[in-house]
Order: structure tokens, then C-alpha cells, then sequence
């Protein structure tokens, strides 16, 4: 076990699943040369040459395009998209025959890509590099998601991406990326993904989050004088239904969590999915502390955008 | 191989010829029944490509069986060069799930239908075979319009810049359904765009098979021997409607089209390989009949396979699915 | 009081609101010489000329950003996605410019655009042309999303699309764009963004649709023997929360039906918030009828995919 | 106007050169302040433009007060070229309300962060204004790295297709972050891709402010008289940091960072004006200090501001909001 920040957990996990498989390419903007603006893919290029970490031309469908194609080639590739807001130029790729070229083919051929990239609001950046765009990637049927939160869930989530035969989103809270600290598992270390940890037992309220609102979760359970069962999602598809239900089940209380807007934001699916398959074990109103449904504003008052502990505390209150 | 008409195509045997010549009336025939069976109801909406044979087969003809095609809908039966059969095409053209090939038994990829999407593809193909030492070309295909999207760009320029083996053709019937190539760009020639990519790029008659394979094969040599890729114009005349569903009196040049269709690529070839001596009239009916009883059999494949199960919708969506994924 | 199919009113929306206000004026691909694949723009360009009618070259991304440079020139543009799947190209502009633009001048500039598509499956077409991409808009803040389901409502929320100050996007249901026919009035007709209709009024359990699922709920309705109240929402954003919310109070019971696939569709957004304002009215689960979280499928077995009157029946039945 | 000095450029006035000379010591003195109030913590993260000066002044030089200017980040303190007080500019560097200024006021477009995004806005304006009758051009300024994105693409020919009074700046400082122009083309040069647009393409010495604005000069006269869009290449070395987050020593060439600090565009400029007696030692320290103080008073106005009121979070998002707006 070594002590990692978030970032360094992600580049021990490349490192690791790039020394493991042959297959496995990582491909982006400035992920070679500079090793990333976050340093994520450091020390990748010279340890397993350009070919296998590259530094492309700076066209985000140009890059998950052709990752399609590497995958046809045999590659497993790793893309990073360089931020949240700079994805978007990908999505058609995406949507059009990411999620479903292995549909596509009958079943006959494998699309094993990794997508991740850094997302989040609250780091004092200037405008776009703030969003959280997971509503777009988990709609998307055929994508997979995961989020972390914590150093070893980065390692053990981006393993298992890598290693899925489906495609990947793992989206990185940049919010924590240096500031997240941890114990991580040396060498191969994998989180199966569809599993969520409880990061805190409780017995009178159920708090969903993910990312970086695991700490705000935490932040705002210890200002509460309830006992708040904090359960970090680790992965939005395939979702871990049973250990939110049961959480659910015995508090009959629920909090959900997320920084991007409200509508349709994913604390909309599993307030439905408690509506569907926990309605009758409910004491109160399911409630959502979310990003408003406006611009990700500028960094001057993004605080006031972002979910905080005591936006969180008094959602809970209202529930008693 | 020597070749007994080297004015006619250097580098291609008679024996070649004729197979050149019986891939563009297989796909000719393929086209001309399948507007016969929309109309009969035997097949949904259908993207004719009539008079873009010369293209479709010439451009192909250029390539050994490891390399790969890219295919738009406009190119939906390429596959029938590389020995697909019939039916598999018409099943896509059904909505049936047979019509779903896998790229990896032929080399072809899925039919693209979100315009230029398929040109990174491509590349991807191109570049990741070429780093893993399998020296295969890709053949991507695509339309005028094509030209003006993003994802031509991005493909075209990812090609260029990791050297990767792929040879871009592009259909320039001078239609995008309904609106003129004019309206598509100011460029002199679609070839023109190449300079900007550092890439070669070559404009031809799309109607002249032998030109349009010319191109192809010098293209595909510099592919393949670490030239990167090329940019192949073959301009022609939209002469048939976009699809089935599409009416061009509304917009087209009806007499431009009438020449087209008097000067139209198959019998261009046909009377050439004539007057060669290379092809007989008795050989032109059976080829004809060939592809004839092809389509036949074809169709009759297809209709004979029973309903797809709704099973399917869940069967390939994912290796290792979500527990919610049949909970609709 | 004229008899038009839905294509037919949203012609005449166009026609109306072109010859109304001399700054609207439409792009995109053959919306001018061919009038549109499905016309719902005939006779613009002849009537209007080709400047106000515009035959734009093949490229989403260029036709959507130039819309919003055209804002800035004092114009309101109607911009025509060919199909729901062919719009993905453009959703870079749409979430990083259109859905913010306003908000980064501080409100001095408007952005009166209107993106209007065809919507949805069920049409035996080829691939990707069936997608209801409604979630991707919605989603995006600065975004209005309206969805009308009679020819009427075409016409009027089309009208009130264009007229808006805000960015609109109207999703036409093409599946009933010329089996839905009705009596449409003549001249201007405004039907206000935010306000749902009650298709068809009842006591015992509401159904939440929109689009193409309108009728799908009626005809679930009319094999049911309890008395179903359909809730047809027309706007997704502005959402007429009070329609829905005093149909739950009165029925107690809820099944939402979308053709989008399940997770994060616009029927979690409707769960959730039934779940946190109506939790105390309900009688039992909050039921979704929707599209599967896989890709599109090939149209033999789409009916297998798309909601059905059964599957909606069985879904209300199972609640009693 | 006459001009004394037509051998250093033909049609500029002597004022017209201090004026021009100006706005280049204004930039510069905007970015190196802008660096020292970073690393005082008094803005955020901030994108250098050292070096860039010539490009800026000289390219907007040759645009009238109706024309609009579409920038990126790293134009983001253009606006001074049109008056706009350095408060702003530094404001939106803070992250403050005030630093999101009224496109309208200055006829300058908000700041474009997504990379290549803002070329479609520039076409659309140009070809909007043309259609109004007005006879507005609008000038984009993007990167060499911003010519690999579809929206460059689909801006440019979109402008070209259209006719529309566009003038496309690149910045080709050879560098996108850490990745090389060699990782972003294989073409001879970017004004190459120009004619795959059937446009005009120029090259200039993105350290030759006069030469830039020859190039943007002739460039506007075309736009406005009907010729269309224009691409002009300007072409140096990044000489400074991406931006202030940045560290290029793992990537750059020192050396030739070095060269290109000792041919600074702003030295070279005043050093002809000097040796061409346009400009005296005397009026140089003046106009340094005049730029000093706009920016002593710029810093100064702008750290006097009142916090941002939170509730802007949700003045502008819509003219007419949906009721649920403020339900987070
Ligand atoms: C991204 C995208 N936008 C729009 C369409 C709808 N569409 C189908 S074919 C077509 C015209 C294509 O013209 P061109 O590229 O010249 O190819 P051709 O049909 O002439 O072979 C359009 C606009 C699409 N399929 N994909
Ligand atoms: C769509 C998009 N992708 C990625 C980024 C992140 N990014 C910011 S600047 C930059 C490099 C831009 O290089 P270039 O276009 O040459 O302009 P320069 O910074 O050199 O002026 C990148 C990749 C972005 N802002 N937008
Ligand atoms: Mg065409
Ligand atoms: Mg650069």
C-alpha cells in the first residue's frame, strides 16, 4: 500500500494496465509529451513509447472516432478527453456507434474503449471547465459509467474499465484529483464496477452521491446529529440497486447528490428508481440537492452553484 | 501478370477486366432489383446508388482481401465484391437482424449512416494495424456532402498526421439529396481539400472504371508503402433519385440527368471491353444472367428466414450487461 | 378552422410566423429546393426567397453555431436537425453556446433560436432514424424543450418556439406527422410553452406522455377498465408542474410513458418529482413505460422496443 | 491620409504607426501585468499572449468600429483595442460578473473557451449582417491546434459557401499546449487550407505587425466588397507559457524560445518606428507609462468591486425562466 493522491492513483493505474496488456493505448490531447494537464498519463510515453501514449491532433471526435477503429485493429484503447466541457465535440461519436457498434455487428465484435476525463465544478477555473456531464454519457445505452472518489476506487474503477469489453466513462473529480489522499493497493488492483460502497454507515437517513460529493456527504453528515448512511454509487451503469434499496429500506429516508443540473440529472433516476421499488418503505419526500438548472457560473460565486454541506444538512433537517 | 490490353489498363490481365466488368453488373443488378423489390414491398426505404458502380467496383478492385472498406448507405452492397451474399445486404435493407454482418468476415464495416462518422473509423483501423505491423489499407466511402462535415476533417487530417494507410474516396455525384454541390463549397475541385491535409489529391471520371481503379491502386501502393493516405474525387451526376423515398424533379437538372443516364458506367465499360475483344455478347448475357440468379436466390434467402426474435434486443447491446438493462 | 396533419401544421406555423416577423428565418439541409424531406418547410423558400429559406451545406455543428452568430445580427433563426440522430453533431454548440450565451453577456444579447427535428421510432427506416434525443436537451440548462402530439399543438408550440426569447427546441413526432390529422386554426396560433393538456380527463390512475406516446396511452386507456386521466405535458421545459401534480393528488397512482430509453429519460425527471411533492398521495409504485437501455434496434423488432398500448396497459393493471 | 513613411507602409499615417505601436505596448503591458497579479494571487488562472501582440493590434488595426472581433482566450484582452477598460478584462480573468461584458457594447464577442468553437458565430454574424444590409465583417482569431477541429471546418466553409464577410486569423505559435504543430497537420502550411475551401489563403510574420496588418488590410477591403472570407496565417514561436498552469520545459525547445524573446514583436516594431524617426525615446516611456497606469487603475477598479451578488446564478439564464429554475 502507498499513500496516492486521486491524480497519482489514476497514472498508477495506467501505468499498471499498460504494463499488463500489450493492447492497451492511451490516446488524447498533450497526454504524451506534457504527460497531461493534470498529469494523469505522466511518465507513460517514455516508459511505453509514443505509440502506445499519443499525443493526437486536437479534435475530440477525431480521437474517440478513431478509437473505434483501433478497437477493430485489436487495440483497447484509453482516451482522455482533456476536460468535462471539452467532450461534447465527442458525443456524436458517442451516441452514434460507441454505445452501439457492438450492437451493431451482431454481437460479433468488441468495442473495449476507455473514456475518462476530469470533470467538476469548484476548482476556480475560468468558464468550461466545470461541468459535469454524466447525464449525457449514462443515457446513452451501451455506455458504461464510474465515478470515483475516493484514490484506491480510481485505481480499481479505471482497471476495470479498461479491462470491460464494453465501453467506459470514468469520470475523475478534478475538484479532489490532489486533495483526495489515500491508501492504494500496489500493482493490479481492480474495483469490480455495478458496486457501491458504503462510505458510511447510518441508520436514519440515506445519502447517494458520487465523485466529488462523497466529502460533501461526509462534511455534512458529521454537522448533522442524525445517523446519515453515505452511499457512494462508485459506478452509475451498471448501478448497484440492491445496496441502495436496502440502505433505503432501513432508514426510509433519502438525500441524493450530484453537481449537475437538476433535470434529468441521474439523481432523477434513482429518485425513480426509490419512487418504483421503495416507495412503500419511504418516511418522507425524496429530496435532491443538485446544480440548478443555469449556467455553470463564473468562479466568483460558483459556491453558491455547487451542493454544499449545508445545503445538504438542511435537506436532511427538513426530512425530521 | 502480363495483360493482353495494356492501353486499355496497364497492370490488369483480360481475366481482370471481366471480373471488373461482372462486379459492376453484380452491383448494378443488385441496385435495379432492389428498386424493383421496394416498390413490391419486399424491402423499406432503399438508397440507390445506380451509376456509382464504376466507383463502388473500381475503386475496390484496387484492394487484396486484408484490407478494409468503410461503406456509406450510398455503398450498402460493396460488399458483393468481396463475395457477400445478397441476401445479407437486402436483410439490412429489411430491418433484419441477418442484414447485421460481422465487419471482421469481410473486411467491411458497417454501413455508416451518420454522415463522414465513418472516415475515423477508418483511420483508426488504418493507424492501429498499421502499429501492430499488419500492413492493411482502409478504403473509406463517402459523398460530396460528406465534405463539408466536421467528422471529414478530423478523420481525414488524423489519416494524415499518424500516416495511416487510407485511401479516402470520395462520390462526388454533385447531390446532397437535394441540394448541389455549389451549396456544399467554393472549391474548385473536392480534391483541392487534400493540400490542406499535406496529403495527394486526384480528381476522376466517375464513370470510368479504369480511371477510377488507376487511382485507387496508386493510392493504395502509397498506402501501403508508409505514404499515407490520399484523397480520390471521382466526379459524376447524380442520375437516380437519393432513395426510394426521394423525388428530384423538385430540384434536379432532368437533362443533365438524361445524358448521364445515356452515358451511364456499366455499358460505357461494356462497350469498351467490346470493341477490345475482351467481352462477347454471349458472355454479357451470362454474367447478366449470374447476377440475375443471384438476387433471385438473394431474395429468396431473405424472405425464407423466419421473424427475428425481439430476444434481440437485448442479445448484443452489451458483453457483460447492466442487471436493468430489460427493464423498460 | 382548417383539417391538417401535424407536418401540415408545422408547415403552416412557418408559413405564419415567416410572413409575421420578417427577422425569422430558416436553415438547414434541403429545408429550401426540396422543401424538406418530410416538407414541413415547402414552399418557404419560394414565398420568402432563398434568404430566408436556406439550403445550408451538410454540416450540423456549422448550421447550429451559425444560428447563434445570426442571433447577434438581430435575426431569429428556425433551424431544421434533419433527423433527432443526425442533431448529435451540433450538441457542442447547443450545450456549450446556445444554452449559455445569454447568461455570459449578462443577459444583454438574446438568442431567440428554435431547433426543430423530427423525433422517434416506429417509422421501419433504416438506423438512427428513430432516436427521441429529448434527455441531451433537457438536460442543458438555458435549453426550453417542447413536444407537441396534435397538429394543433404543432402549429401553436412551434409558434411559441419562435416568438420565445429563450433557445427552443421543438421534437416533432414524425411517426404521426401524417396520421395525425385535426382541425388547426387558421392565421397566428400560440399555444404557450409550460402548460401540459389533459388529453383525456380521469379518476384512477394518471398517464404522463408526450410526442408520439399520446395516442399509445389512449389506446392503453380505452382497452382498460379504470378511468385513466393522460396527461399529455407538450413542455417538458417550462414544465406545467401543477397539471401533473394535482392529477397525482386526485388519481394516486402514476405510469409515465416515453420511447427514450429508461435511464435518465424525461420519466425520471417526472418520477422524482412526483417522489419529493406527491409522495403522500400515492397509492403505489410510480411506474415507467419507456425504451430499453439498449441501442435502437434494426425495425423488426421494433415494436418489440417502443412502448406499447399492452405494455402500458399491463403497467397500469399491475397497479390495482 | 498621406503617410511620410509609405516605405514602412503604405496607407498608415505617422499617427496611424504610434497609434498601432500603441496598442501593442497596451497588450503587452496588459499580459506581463496580468502574469505578476497571478502570482499575487489577484486573478486566476490566466492564458499568456506574450508575444502575440503584433497579431492582435495588427490584424484588428485594420478593422472599422461596426466590424466584430471573435476571440479566444487568447485574445481575451483584444477588447482594449477598442476601448474597453482593463477592469473588465481582468474581471472575467477573476471569475466576476462585470468581466462578462455586452458583446454589443464593443462589438467584440464573448471570450470562446471550447476551441474552434466561436468560428461558426463570426460566419453566422457576417453572413446575418450581409443579409440586414449592413456591411459589418467579422474577424475570428484561433489557433494552429484550433485547425484540427470540425468547427473550424464547418466555420470556415460555411463562411465560404455563403460569401460572408469573414476574416479567419490563425495564431500559429506552433504549439497547442504541449503538442507540436507537426502533431496537428502534415500540410506545407495552414494558409494551405484555404483552398480546399476555394479561399484565400496568406502567410504572414506573425512578429511583423505591419505585415499582419498589410495581410488583414487587404483581407477586410475583400470581405467588404463582396470577395468573401479570407484565411491569413500568422506565424511564430510561442515564446511564453501556455498559460500560467503551464511548465513548457518539458516540451519546448529552450533555445528557440530564446531566440524568439530576442526578436519580441513589440521591440522589433519600436525599433524600426525609432529608426524610421517616427517614435523618440521620450514618447516610447510615455506611452509605457500611460499603459502602466490604465493598468495601476485597472486592477485597482476592478479589486474595489463589491463581491458577486449569488443571485446572478440566476438573473440571465433565460429572458423568461421556467419555474423551477431555482430548485437545486
Ligand atoms: C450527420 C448526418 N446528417 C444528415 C444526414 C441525412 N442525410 C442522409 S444522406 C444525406 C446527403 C448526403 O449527401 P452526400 O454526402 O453527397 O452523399 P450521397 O447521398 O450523395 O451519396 C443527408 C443530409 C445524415 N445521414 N447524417
Ligand atoms: C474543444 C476543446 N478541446 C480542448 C480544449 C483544451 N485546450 C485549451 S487551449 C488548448 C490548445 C489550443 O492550441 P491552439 O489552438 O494552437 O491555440 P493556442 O493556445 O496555441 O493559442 C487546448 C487543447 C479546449 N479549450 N476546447
Ligand atoms: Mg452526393
Ligand atoms: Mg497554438
Amino acid at each position: 500500500m502507498a499513500e496516492l493522491t486521486l491524480v497519482e492513483a489514476v497514472n498508477d493505474a495506467l501505468h499498471t494496465e499498460l504494463a499488463r496488456d500489450d493492447d492497451v493505448m492511451v490516446l488524447g490531447e498533450d497526454v504524451g509529451r506534457a504527460g497531461g494537464v493534470f498529469r494523469a498519463t505522466a511518465g507513460l510515453r517514455d516508459r511505453f513509447g509514443e505509440n502506445r501514449c499519443v499525443d493526437t491532433p486536437l479534435a475530440e471526435a477525431g480521437i474517440l472516432g478513431s478509437a473505434v477503429g483501433l478497437c477493430m485493429a485489436g487495440w483497447r484503447p484509453v482516451v482522455e478527453m482533456q476536460y468535462d466541457a471539452f467532450s461534447y465535440p465527442s458525443l456524436n461519436q458517442l451516441i452514434t456507434h460507441v454505445g452501439r457498434y457492438r450492437w451493431r455487428t451482431g454481437g460479433r465484435m468488441e468495442f473495449p474503449i476507455t473514456i475518462r476525463m476530469p470533470y467538476g465544478g469548484g476548482v476556480r477555473a475560468p468558464e468550461l471547465h466545470d461541468d459535469s456531464p454524466e447525464t449525457y454519457y449514462v443515457h446513452t445505452p451501451g455506455i458504461k459509467v464510474a465515478i470515483p472518489s475516493t484514490p484506491a476506487d480510481a485505481k480499481g474503477l479505471l482497471a476495470a474499465a479498461i479491462r470491460d469489453p464494453d465501453p467506459v466513462v470514468v469520470f475523475e473529480p478534478k475538484l479532489v484529483y490532489r486533495t483526495a489522499r489515500g491508501e492504494v493497493p500496489e500493482g493490479e488492483h481492480v474495483v469490480p464496477l455495478g458496486q457501491a460502497r458504503i462510505a458510511r454507515a447510518g441508520t436514519d437517513v440515506t445519502l447517494l452521491c458520487y465523485g466529488a460529493m462523497v466529502p460533501v456527504c461526509e462534511a455534512a453528515a458529521d454537522a448533522l446529529d442524525v445517523s446519515c448512511e453515505i452511499v457512494d454509487l462508485r459506478s452509475l451503469r451498471p448501478l448497484d440497486e440492491e445496496t441502495i434499496l436496502t440502505s433505503v429500506a432501513k432508514t426510509g429516508r433519502v438525500v441524493i447528490v450530484h453537481e449537475a443540473p437538476r433535470t434529468v440529472g441521474f439523481g432523477a433516476e434513482l429518485a425513480a428508481l426509490i419512487a418504483e421499488k421503495a416507495i412503500f418503505d419511504l418516511q418522507g419526500p425524496v429530496l435532491r440537492v443538485t446544480g440548478f438548472d443555469v449556467p455553470y457560473p463564473y468562479w466568483s460565486i460558483e459556491d453558491a452553484y455547487m451542493p454544499s454541506a449545508e445545503r445538504v444538512a438542511s435537506a436532511v433537517r427538513s426530512l425530521f | 501478370m502480363a495483360t493482353a490490353h495494356p492501353e486499355l489498363a496497364p497492370g490488369l490481365t483480360d481475366a481482370d477486366l471481366l471480373e471488373l466488368y461482372r462486379r459492376m453488373v453484380l452491383l448494378r443488378t443488385y441496385d435495379e432489383r432492389s428498386v424493383v423489390y421496394h416498390r413490391q414491398g419486399r424491402i423499406g426505404t432503399y438508397a440507390i446508388f445506380w451509376n456509382h458502380e464504376a466507383i463502388q467496383a473500381g475503386a475496390t478492385f484496387a484492394l487484396g482481401d486484408d484490407d478494409w472498406i468503410f461503406p456509406s448507405y450510398r455503398e450498402s452492397a460493396i460488399g458483393l465484391v468481396r463475395g457477400m451474399p445478397a441476401e445479407t445486404i437486402l436483410q439490412w435493407w429489411r430491418g433484419q437482424p441477418s442484414g447485421w454482418w460481422n465487419p471482421a468476415d469481410w473486411n467491411v464495416a458497417s454501413i455508416a449512416v451518420p454522415i463522414a462518422s465513418h472516415l475515423p473509423h477508418a483511420t483508426g483501423l488504418a493507424w492501429g494495424k498499421k502499429l501492430k505491423g499488419e500492413d492493411a489499407v482502409a478504403m473509406a466511402f463517402f459523398g460530396d456532402g460528406a465534405t463539408s462535415e466536421g467528422e471529414f476533417h478530423e478523420g481525414v487530417n488524423f489519416a494524415a498526421v499518424l500516416g495511416a494507410p487510407v485511401v479516402f474516396v470520395c462520390n462526388n455525384n454533385q447531390w446532397a439529396i437535394s441540394t448541389p454541390l455549389s451549396a456544399q463549397t467554393r472549391a474548385q475541385s473536392l480534391a483541392d481539400k487534400a493540400s490542406g491535409y499535406g496529403i495527394p489529391g486526384v480528381t476522376v471520371d466517375g464513370l470510368d472504371v479504369l480511371a477510377v481503379h488507376a487511382a485507387a491502386h496508386e493510392a493504395v501502393e502509397r498506402a501501403r508503402s508508409g505514404g499515407g493516405p490520399t484523397l480520390i474525387e471521382c466526379v459524376h451526376y447524380r442520375a437516380a433519385p437519393h432513395a426510394t423515398a426521394d423525388d428530384p424533379r423538385a430540384y434536379i437538372d432532368l437533362e443533365r440527368v438524361e445524358q448521364e443516364r445515356a452515358n451511364e458506367c456499366v455499358g460505357r465499360f461494356e462497350r469498351l471491353l467490346k470493341d477490345a475483344g475482351v467481352l462477347t455478347d454471349e458472355l454479357a448475357a451470362e454474367v447478366k444472367q449470374a447476377c440475375e440468379d443471384v438476387m433471385r436466390a438473394g431474395i429468396a434467402a431473405a424472405e425464407s428466414e423466419p421473424p427475428a426474435d425481439p430476444e434481440l434486443l437485448f442479445t448484443h447491446a452489451y458483453v457483460d450487461p447492466p442487471g436493468n438493462m430489460r427493464h423498460g
